[in-house]
């Protein structure tokens, strides 16, 4: 596919190809610049915040994503339908689909996000490696494309051990294999060929270094049609279980302003290597000695673009769309600024107690925490139900401070405040970490959550408090049960004991 | 009314007799309680300190939650208390314990055989699900008696996929 | 009173001595600094969430707030039973109450604002005029102080009409006359001392030139016990009804960088001459030409004290907290920069198709807009009921965007997601204030809402769709009524007709 | 099922017979009507046009919240609405109309007499509530018939304080 595949005009009707919290941020923006929205739904998401704010939805199938919000043609259909003229896919399901990109193009719709090219480049570890190389960006040290297994065990040889075996396609951790010295290569190599082979139907394989100690320090950066193309400076996102991140902040404590200049142009430099256009993210890695190299592009917007937006006062879902309509940027790059300090906690249905296995049920109560500095992007509701189908996320809670302190305290309270029952989610967890000496002091790296955090540190602190709420209530359960109350004596939607100073004014 | 509540490994004494007071292991609180007509909220003052709270009932427990932190208490009563002291039912895992599926998935791998000894904590399936893979790990020392699945096969919610016995 | 009857030292333990949207955004300020809280509450307001959040919460009287919230010798005794060493007083209510303030003194507790003192002077007009006069500040052309009913006649003259007869003490436009020409000079004098005699047991009152098509529009201060005083930029606030402040924004469209610095040098004058300590806030009015005049200062916590803190990115109830515990500002005037634009709407429980009269009721249902630049300080819950007893305010509704424009769309998106049911409420008042092309153009002074706004301008956009969603439910009353439907047939919890595309499913 | 359902001066006849489908003013419309279990919030997809609101009943109409706009809505079935009609009960104020007191407060002032002729808008008494003055206008043209409070008075909700007649 080529560079052109790629509409850009102006457009009034978006179809929003995703649900969750990012179709809210997508119809939230387009209801801002005045633009309709269409959303779209499975079975299960009838009721979902993102239908109801929707000018118009869509039923597009049953709940497993594969036939419903994975299902191009469906999508284009509905697109078709209802007269939108662009296609926003948030970030996952087709978002980095070279195919659904070109399919936009291919009926006449605008795809806010890059071209089809660029997505597929950046979507192959391999090529997106030769490609930025090619542009002057440090790459972590690796093996060359197109290497069979032998000549990979030779390529080690240079590399050195530790080192990694990591498939070409896809990601998420899949067909990612960490070889300690020579012996064990051989098995790796196989092993992650079959896996990527499984998972991705195609078995490329390449070596990466594994460098120690390395945090993941990733720049936004925005492309418009007309060349310009900024960054929006870096989100630090160091804390990740199995390749997921759980909690990012902006700025990162150890960029300092002459650092951050230098990974933003190179950022630039990867974005322009494959004339990048839209929205988007080039992660790195970076060393104990804050040496940087590329790790891989993400081409769409990323789900932690709010600490971002928090830190420069910009809206960068607001910004994809006016791309999209072909917009020049409004800012240039000394327009940028970074004020203050943004943290975000990813709020998942899973047990923060029993190895985050994810929790299923029915939210029942939610209780959104509020006030200055506190800003929660969600797409859950009560009655909603959190199945296997999708991502175990149930919300993003983003605190703002004048420092990383302020932004921290900020975050315990909200923390404190956010009321979620009827499934387990990793809140605990947050509190834990927000009170942790290592996450205070920036003594972290990639592997702290996994190897080195646990959740025993902090006691139960209510423990007591709990027993005499739940005696309290299952008394009442009782006295209603056996009639002691007589009906109507009390107000049964306010049932109480009379307290001290309600008795002395009778 | 006299209750014996347990969290965790603590147990607590509660005692409710009079209006706006409460008894917890033998100390004396006043109380002013509410709920609220909003979705399940408490409001508990005791000794003018304040706590909000919601509090729902599970099968064999309530599920309370307070500043973030989920507590699940067993509220019982002294007739049962005894009761279930008497029967031997308490706390601690003793016969038989079964691992099973927290939620619908896919079953990429099973760490142990059918007699083979296990520590508390070890892993026994993998069980990818909602993208992820999820370790799941013996509640228990002891033996695997019974291995149910197999790498490949997909589970339901809730399905029993192994069982731990004690060492013979 | 002297001015040295001002405590400042560190206290860990914090009596917010006020109820509602204010005693919360309190009670998070201290529990973000650590800071212990104890909440007070009349009958009412017994579960509302000032209390549920207060770490401590005390009953202190009955609904009427001369039985409750403002009695200061119950009020101390509760700080000395629970051990608080601080009193912040919010706004309304005892803030502006110079005795308040120096009861705390005598209590030994730091009272979180300014001395007993600078209460004292700014909350006479007469006095605060002359004092800040003398300190160089331009006031409102009037009579001096201490003159007889002819000696007012005789000093109208110089000052010419239209002018305004105003009391020394109070506000609220109380014992307020307009007066258009000398022959209804007199008659007015007699009234408003009147009226200001009932209402403020002071019968005190002066002239005022009315100023045409004036703005409203303030600058707030800060002010620590180390002599540093600095200025946050300034509120327009000239969208008023009946002397109360409806909508604010900042920064003010008339007001340019070079205005804004004169503004804030003269509003530092003004707290200085009365060595003002904490927040504060110093009111002017601006005529045509953008010559602005001293209207009154405000020592307290203002209610849109939110929009500066979005625009400079400051907390100031922090503020206030760190500087009653004796603390430096830890910002110079020039750290202090204004960046983009924030807007808040006051919800009030009030019926603007009908004089904004006020609407009492329990409340059903809420449901707060989240989001992107969008902030929510609010006290009421879901069975809270709004009575006379206190003021209409239901939350305040604030939004933050790149630039005015921006914001006012996203406030349009806000209003049109917040849902509440049980009182009728001024949304629609903002609603069409935001689409109000006068507004939009900035073609408004502190007359405008009164004079010139009417609601008729919108049509009622979704009248069929009202007319349809009555009816589906009034239908589906009947036939539940009616039995038509057979129990168990359907869930009751979320019941249904089953559309098109669950049909196909079957 | 058929209803006349009207909104201010608006009338709409909706028929609700089939499932997932609704006529209106002899329009027919696929809908998709959803009660969500949470706190009264309704959701219709009507030709895929996706609106959601609240809507709760009063003494004698709905209150529909849609888009931030409170509207009430008289919903009559055919025969409710023919009997209404027949009784002459229309919309337009006729007889004898009273103004009641909003809500609990002072009265400031009273602006009119017994026996005055007024216009609809004109104040009637001005009642200080919520620290704010209340200005109760006219309903309608026509002659106080009876004036029933006094300045410095206090009153009770839903007080009735004056009553216009018609016109000699």
């Amino acid at each position: 596919m080529s560079n052109k595949a790629l509409l850009n005009k102006k457009f009034d009707k978006v179809l929003v190809a995703n649900r969750g919290e990012i179709a809210m941020r997508i119809i939230r923006a387009c209801n801002e610049l005045g633009i309709q929205t269409v959303g779209v739904f499975s079975d299960v998401d009838r009721n979902a915040p993102h239908v109801r704010y929707a000018n118009e939805a869509y039923h597009i199938g049953k709940p497993p994503a594969l036939e419903s919000y994975l299902n191009i043609e469906k999508l284009i259909e509905v697109a078709k339908r209802s007269g939108a003229e662009a296609v926003h896919p948030g970030y996952g399901f087709l978002a980095e689909r070279a195919e659904f990109a070109h399919a936009c193009y291919e009926a006449g719709l605008v795809f806010v996000g890059p071209s089809p090219r660029a997505i597929e480049v950046m979507g192959d570890k391999l090529a997106a490696r030769k490609t930025v190389q090619e542009a002057g960006v440090p790459i972590v040290p690796g093996s060359e494309p197109g290497l069979n297994d032998d000549e990979l065990i030779d390529a080690a040889k240079k590399i050195g051990y530790p080192l990694l075996v990591k498939a070409s396609a896809g990601g998420g951790g899949k067909g990612m294999r960490p070889v300690a010295e020579q012996d064990n290569l051989a098995d790796a190599l196989s092993g992650a060929r079959r896996e990527a082979e499984s998972a991705f139907g195609d078995g490329t394989i390449y070596l990466e270094k594994i460098i120690p100690e390395c945090r993941h320090i990733e720049i936004q950066i925005l492309a418009d049609t007309h060349g310009n193309t900024i960054y929006l400076g870096e989100r630090e996102c160091s804390l990740q279980r199995r390749h997921q991140k759980v909690i990012e902040e902006a700025p990162s404590f150890v960029v300092d302003p002459e650092m951050r200049e230098r990974m933003g142009q190179v950022a630039v430099a990867a974005a322009r290597s494959v004339n990048y256009v839209n929205a988007g993210t080039i992660e790195f890695l970076v060393d104990k000695d804050k040496k940087f190299y590329f790790l891989e592009m993400n081409t769409r917007v990323q789900v932690e673009h709010p600490i971002t937006e928090l830190v420069t006062g910009l809206d960068i879902v607001q910004e994809q769309l006016r791309i999209a309509r072909g917009r020049k940027l409004r800012y240039k790059q000394e327009d940028v600024e970074i004020r203050g300090w943004a943290i975000e906690c990813r709020i998942n249905a899973e047990d923060p107690y029993n190895d985050f296995l994810p929790s299923t049920g029915t939210i029942t109560t939610i209780r959104l925490p509020t006030g200055p500095g506190v800003r929660v992007d969600t797409g859950v509701y009560p009655g909603y139900e959190v199945t296997a189908h999708y991502d175990p996320l149930i919300s993003k809670l983003i605190c703002y401070g004048e420092t990383r302190g302020e932004a921290i305290l900020r975050m315990r309270r909200a923390l404190e405040e956010y009321r979620i029952m009827g499934v387990k989610t990793n809140i605990p967890f947050h509190q834990h970490m927000m009170d942790s000496h290592r996450f205070l002091s920036y003594q972290f790296d990639t592997k702290f959550v996994e190897d080195r955090f646990s959740m025993s540190e902090r006691e139960a602190v209510d423990s007591l408090e709990a027993a005499i709420l739940a005696t309290l209530v299952a008394h009442r359960k009782d006295q209603q049960a056996s009639q002691i109350v007589a009906p109507g004596e009390r107000d049964t939607s306010n049932w109480k004991w009379l307290s001290r100073w309600e008795r002395l004014q009778r | 009314m006299k209750y014996i509540s347990t969290v965790g490994n603590e147990e607590h004494i509660i005692e409710i007799d009079k209006e706006g007071q409460i008894t917890v292991d033998d100390q004396i609180f006043a109380i002013d309680f509410q709920h609220l007509t909003d979705g399940g909220l408490l409001s508990l003052l005791i000794d003018n300190r304040s706590l909000e709270a919601i509090v729902e009932e599970r099968d064999d427990h309530w599920e309370v939650l307070i500043h973030g932190e989920l507590y699940a208490v067993d509220v019982k009563d002294e007739r049962a208390y005894r009761l279930a002291k008497a029967r031997g039912l308490s706390t601690e895992v003793t016969g038989e314990a079964s691992i099973s599926s927290p939620m619908p998935g896919l079953i990429v791998a099973v760490r142990v055989k059918e007699g083979q000894e296990i520590q508390k904590g070890d892993q026994v399936v993998i069980l990818e699900s909602m993208k992820m893979e999820n370790e799941l790990r013996s509640p228990r020392d002891g033996t695997v008696t019974h291995v149910y699945v197999s790498p490949g096969q997909s589970v339901e919610k809730n399905q029993i996929l192994a069982t731990i016995g004690d060492n013979r």
